[in-house]
């Protein structure tokens, strides 16, 4: 079946721009037991046009260590043929990507709950910290956790 | 000697992102570790004000306050992340 | 706010491949209000090596307008800000792309959400029928609807 | 003259992906049409055997089997979905 130690997990934490389709076509290149794809693409929104950039900071070793954890947890609990996550650092401007998680899996709603699991706890316990550069000049400072984040990660407790 | 690593508003509250320190003998947890270094100076007792928010990891892995940081090779502090 | 009638539909059933990336750009493209971008590619299974190709056959007008309606209701449902839905006919080869639906949103759950309830409802409502074609040489008919789809389906009312 | 379209296996069976017939006055619902056509021979009562399971649309939209069917302009008569 699915899933176990031979699903591949790719993590990679870059300043560089990812492209997504490339990553999608790797995680099923030459296998054809995936039947479904799900890949997710978080953006900086430009808030109504006053943001000019989010900066992010990331602890190198432990971010790349914890969205692999939660790469593997999602490979083990979904039956996932493979699950590619990266996350950028920096600053990035709105319109850009941010983060990029790409669940492969035999059927759709594996594939689904796959990507969506990764981002709940990638939000809530992978080591990054979004801070706000408003377009007038003003330094709008670190963005606060949200509450609902937790609640969505707690959902698959 | 441990190695303390600080990101985001802690780090630039302290005032730096990383730095050595002998611990004293009897900063045994997390929990501990918070009070010994808010007695250090104002900018630690800004930093880590609000306790319950901080979050700590040793050596890479998030812990609870409770947990033991005796032997621990790098100690960080951190808010809430926000990431993703 | 997001959605309503401005949040752009785009429904295509075609031969050819598609390009996943190209039309996740294209509904985010010169707006900065998208914080999230979920893409579902289907693909075909080679079943374990038995599968030589699926042959796809569809209500050609109805497909196009039934996939729109979906489209149009999970727009207003989930307050989405655009969604795409690509569904290829005729014969596809195992590893071969079958569907796409990308579904943009201002934050993460209305993106999944969205993608998934256009999956759900397209699998049991879009007038197309798949026939296998076996690597032996056999016909392997045509493929019977699932009751778990049904269910899927169900979930959302 | 109404035009009835068939696919998938209903299309294989019944041997013809279209045609235009004339309705019986008596035929004003898909129950009613189900009906006439297995009358009609062996390969549309082979087709429609399973009365239950064959999905009707009416103008490219799906309806119920007890919907009114006169005046229609196209009707479609076809297996379960298995797209996507």
């Amino acid at each position: 079946m699915a899933g176990g130690v031979s699903a591949p997990v790719t993590v990679r934490v870059q300043a560089d721009d990812f492209d997504a389709a490339a990553e999608a076509a790797r995680l099923t290149e030459g296998r054809a037991d995936a039947g479904a794809v799900v890949s997710f693409v978080g953006l900086c929104r430009d808030e109504g046009g006053e943001l000019s950039a989010l900066e992010l900071e990331h602890y190198p070793g432990m971010a790349e260590a914890e969205i692999g954890r939660i790469c593997r947890i999602a490979i083990e609990r979904f039956s996932l043929l493979g699950v590619t996550a990266i996350h950028r650092v920096g600053k990035i401007a709105p319109g850009a990507n941010i983060v990029l998680v790409v669940a492969a899996a035999p059927h759709r709603h594996a594939a689904f709950d796959g990507a969506s699991f990764v981002m709940d706890y990638l939000k809530t316990s992978a080591p990054f910290w979004k801070k706000e550069h408003f377009a007038d000049g003003r330094d709008g400072g670190w963005v606060d956790a949200k509450e609902s984040d937790d609640r969505a990660r707690e959902k698959w407790a | 000697m441990t190695k303390l690593v600080y990101f985001a508003w802690v780090r630039e509250r302290i005032g730096k992102g990383e730095e050595d320190i002998d611990l004293p003998a009897d900063v045994k947890t997390g929990t501990d570790l918070l009070r010994h270094l808010k007695s250090l100076g104002d900018e630690y007792a800004h930093a880590l004000e609000h306790e319950k928010v901080i979050r700590i990891a040793i050596n890479q892995e998030h812990v609870e306050h409770d947990e033991q940081i005796t032997g621990a090779r790098e100690i960080a502090l951190f808010p809430p992340m926000t990431g993703g």
